[in-house]
């Protein structure tokens, strides 16, 4: 088992045609995932690398194909449109990889996907991959193995390398989800945890956050409250000077709360394991297996 | 991005909000000239991206012309949080018979902009929501109707129980938010709005902030930008599509990604370093980023190693490879470099790398603590 | 027993100090209906008729009278906001007696009023009356008399006119619904047939409709698929021309749906009694009692 | 309210519509100089709140100015359905290669705004739906997100498969749509919307219906109103705020409420009558309303017998006999008239009534049946 995607994901990737779109649509192939169509407005009727149909709109590929999941690499000014798009046309998962879309075209997707009981991962994140069945999104396959650990993270690099660290300990992943660094985005830490607290397959979970923000603080309040699977988390962001954004528009300190330490609190009074370095995940990932 | 008070009034302006006439002054010529137009008690406010300006000395009232130019060529140059002033705002000194407090802050709980009010205004915010919470009302927008007048006369009357203040203040939070969605805000502020000894009520400063994912759609904004107000390194950095911000240690970070550039500050930290910046050279690599990187970190006097932390994912490490050779030839290092990379075309990088004389590592936590060493000169732990 | 409105019917009065709004709230009061608060930005802390104390929002009204429900007698242009902010402050039945509201509006009002859960009636109806319990909104009382028949219609005084026969008929009433004969509203036939069906007091519903739109024949598939009571049903606007509006913006004939003959023809089809006449109520319904 | 074909060309316009250069002439000689100026074949439509004019011979080509002028000279003056053309539309007639339907309507089953798009344009979109439904794209629209442009998109690639022609039609979508929205409107029609010889993509003609209740705040769209192109006693009711309609009959209809009114005129056929009209005093009741009623319907030389049929709620009796005394003073009536009052005030408004010599009836099926025996001289059953 594996939460989010499994073998059978069907994916329509929108904007196939783009630099980014083809790159990972290819990755994506490679792995395994099933990429059963396109979306490039003009280019409907055409077909990416001879084997994936394209079309206009995701409503036609969607009709055509019957996919379940979407996957968003259209450029940011567009994106709030292809998620609602992609939610219109009755998928069931939409990753949206897009960086840099304004937060308050999210005001307006957000309450669309929800109404429409799709589920939106991101945006601006790396998506998903459940190791040996799919991956949707641009986490690299080659660093993770299939096994016992949940794994989801605000950060995506952070991610690899704690994930890579992991698979090279021989500690394999079922679903390693992405939720993406923005101020508002569709699913959150609580969901994956609910997925993975469901997820027979999962035996523990790593979970990695940053500064900004109470998403940390209200997961760990979940984690006591409703796992019984032991969550191991770090947060990055500790040396972040307090009102200075570091990239990702969620990582800003605001008054009191978001800060690093009030993080790490609320994970030790939820009884969570603490990774103060990156390369602790290891060992007390083992320690709770 | 954050704009000056005198270019948010002036967007607000634009909204119909009520504010004194001002104008901006770089000279204390200038400021004269303005405050002999307004022909009143005017106030002399530093134009800097920066809370304080008041206890700073930012902030005078100039009863004449004359003293205007005075104040003026105090406030000019002066430094605030480490900000030079460039511009002054020379503004009607307004009579004040009560102050409120007017916000709108994107709210990641709520996803929602939350208009915050309270008639405890004219100080920070912050200070009465933790003295006097009850005095403090909160409401989020939901985007998709507006700001409804329903709503804005809740807030007005939150603010003033007379119903002709009430609905002057409801028809400014309409002009208030509608100036935010138009301008793809995360913060726009009223601090104070005041009533006049006459009754009227209007706007004595503006402040907002605009989310820099709007600037691509919104040219006329982003022109506000105001470089001379921000450290140049910083701009440069922008300019150069890299994320940075300088802080005071001596370690050089060079990261791809925002999460893991946080961590590596923080290992650099935990291992007894201090990290002099963060910077994150992004998904999409290309050698030029890598130079343009180096060129900003081998400009600060206080960075005494450098170390890259680079995990390839869409970021090629053969990229980051090339980069680092192509900036190193043009301007040779002076200092120590530690380069960790893995992922994405690892073995080319490494051997472009060797090929021009530098060692790659692997592991994170093996370079963190090598580039402290090299930076404390052995002294960290 | 009644449907939507009873004793524990407690009201709150939008537009309480205008024309229409005093003058109803001293009928319903004098009725019986327990009016709690009346809301007049910028005429909080003032009392209605030194009885009622009036709020400038209804957020205020609610908060401190606990309302369970607001009528709206406020002008058109206005009413649109007064409907969405009774929504918001929480109260669970509202009632919108304003005429003229542009029904653009109500494309916003909707789907706002039912993400919150209440349930609207009208704009532009006369209101409800719960005989001997409640009366919210305009109906006249003296032409009601409590009894076992659930009255449901589009139209106020043609209503009144069969209530009217009803109670000289000595054919009492559980609650009599107007539900406004605009193009969007809030309740519709069926959301009143339900309620009708669920009552046990009531033992046969009449039914008014009007040409144009399709409610009624909606209504009499209802009724064949999922009530157990009896129904009479009576459409008005036979003679009306194709195409032309007679006054509610509902009564239009657009193509070969909404006509008043499609209509009957329905109402037989599920088995319901139909009045040609608006007299001949009496003796339908007395006939299935 | 309905706007002629030349006053929502312009408001599409306004909202960057492409359509064809074009004026509005009232005389032959103005149609000659529109043809003048716009120096190529026009086409000449007469301007009436009616369908069918290419049918009725109201729309004619003319290839040179003084064909226009004729061709004018002959619409011009010209009945279709009942209305006579006081205005003619003199455009260029553009070369179509390819006809299309584009509407917008309000929809009272969805409760939105549904936009109905053809790729059949140019004939009866009924026609198109009754034929080949399978031509017809129909989607609803949530007012509170608007028109979202893969929607927009959506209905532009059902119309054209070539992108070019999609995003063009796109374009207009939004806004025809925005134009729709900012109107207040029920109804907004493109048809056709032709693509040209050469792919432009642009709108050949131009309906649009205005919601009556956003008229009050949409003064600009209520000064559309062209009180030439109406039924004289119905612009003299509305002036009243009473809602009336002309029919053919009989029998005069005086009642309050449009259900109550529907359902007195079906009584009256009911009884072998035929009702002369729909009015509706409305629920405020007061005397003006009801002596302008009388005026109306006496008026109209087929009225043999005029019916009041009052229940009284909102409405007050009393002010409805008081009415109805001052009315007939005035002009006293030619014809016999029956009184039905009910409610409200009903002892007070029948003591008035029979103090003025008028008898006055409470049941409503005695009264029809006693005006009907009234207008056709006891023949009806």
């Amino acid at each position: 088992m594996s939460v989010f995607i499994d073998k059978n994901t069907t994916v329509i990737v929108q904007g196939i045609t783009g630099r980014d779109g083809s790159f990972h649509t290819r990755q994506m192939i490679e792995y395994g995932t099933r990429v059963v169509a396109g979306v490039t407005p003009g280019k409907g009727g055409q077909k990416f690398d001879d084997a994936v149909p394209i079309f206009n709109t995701v409503a036609e590929a969607a009709k055509a194909t019957g996919a379940n999941t979407s996957v968003i690499y259209v450029p940011p000014m567009y994106a709030a449109d292809a998620i609602m798009e992609a939610a219109d046309a009755g998928v069931t998962l939409i990753v949206a990889i897009t960086e840099g879309v304004p937060v308050l075209d999210m005001t307006r997707v957000y309450p669309f996907v929800k109404e429409r009981g799709a589920r939106l991962l991101g945006p601006n994140c790396p998506g998903l991959i459940s190791p040996d069945k799919s991956k949707v999104g641009i986490i690299p396959g080659r660093i993770c193995t299939a096994g016992p650990v949940g794994v989801v993270s605000r950060s995506g690099t952070l991610t690899y390398e704690i994930v890579y660290q992991l698979t090279r300990a021989g500690i394999g992943q079922t679903t390693c989800v992405g939720i993406g660094g923005d101020p508002i985005n569709g699913t959150n830490f609580i969901d994956c945890l609910t997925a993975f607290e469901e997820d027979p397959d999962t035996k523990a979970v790593a979970l990695m956050g940053e500064i900004g923000g109470t998403d940390e603080q209200n997961a760990a309040q979940f984690v006591k409250e409703h796992m019984t699977k032991p969550v191991v988390g770090f947060i990055a962001g500790q040396t972040a000077p307090p009102g200075r954004r570091m990239g990702h528009a969620g990582a800003i300190i605001s008054g009191s709360a978001g800060t690093a330490a009030e993080k790490i609190q609320a994970f030790e009074d939820a009884g969570m394991g603490v990774a103060r370095r990156p390369m602790d995940f290891v060992e007390l990932i083992k320690a709770r297996l | 991005m954050n704009i000056h008070e005198y270019q948010a009034k002036e967007i607000l302006r634009g909204f119909g909000v009520p504010i004194p006439p001002g104008d901006v002054a770089t000279t204390p010529a200038e400021a004269e000239q303005i405050a002999r137009r307004i022909g009143r008690t005017v106030v002399v406010k530093a134009q800097v991206h920066a809370g304080g300006r008041g206890k700073a000395g930012g902030v005078k009232l100039a009863k004449t012309p004359e003293e205007a130019r005075d104040v003026a060529s105090k406030i000019l140059g002066m430094q605030i949080k480490g900000l030079t002033v460039q511009k002054v705002l020379v503004t009607d000194a307004a009579e004040i018979a009560a102050e409120a407090y007017v916000g709108i802050i994107l709210d990641r709980a709520s996803k929602k902009p939350v208009f915050m009010v309270s008639p405890a205004g004219g100080i920070d915010i912050e200070e009465v929501a933790a003295k006097t919470p009850e005095k403090i009302m909160r409401l989020p927008i939901d985007t998709r109707y507006g700001l409804m007048p329903f709503q804005a006369m809740e807030l007005g009357f939150f603010l003033y129980p007379e119903a002709a203040k009430a609905r002057a203040a409801a028809k400014i939070m309409k002009q208030l938010y509608d100036a935010f969605m138009a301008n793809g805000a995360s913060l726009a502020e009223i601090n104070p709005l005041v009533v006049t000894p006459n009754g009227e009520v209007i706007a004595l400063d503006a402040k907002m902030s605009i989310d820099d994912n709007e600037l691509d759609r919104l040219p006329k904004i982003a022109a506000l930008r105001d470089e001379s107000a921000e450290e140049p390194s910083e701009v440069q950095a922008r300019n150069a599509n890299l994320t940075f911000i300088k802080l005071d240690g001596n370690v050089g970070c060079v990261v791809n990604g925002a999460g893991l550039a946080m961590a590596t500050m923080d290992l650099v930290k935990y291992y007894g370093g201090e990290p002099a910046n963060f910077l994150d050279i992004g998904g999409s690599s290309n050698p030029e980023k890598v130079v343009n990187a180096l060129k900003i970190i081998t400009a600060d006097p206080s960075v005494k190693a450098i170390l890259f932390n680079i995990f390839g994912g869409i970021t090629r490490t053969d990229d980051v490879a090339n980069g680092i050779v192509t900036a190193t030839k043009q301007n040779p290092l002076k200092v120590p470099i530690v380069i960790r990379l893995t992922g994405t075309n690892e073995e080319i990088a490494v051997k472009i790398l060797t090929e021009n004389g530098f060692s790659a590592m692997t592991d994170m936590d093996d370079a963190v603590q090598r580039a402290v060493q090299l930076a404390t000169g052995g002294k960290a732990a």
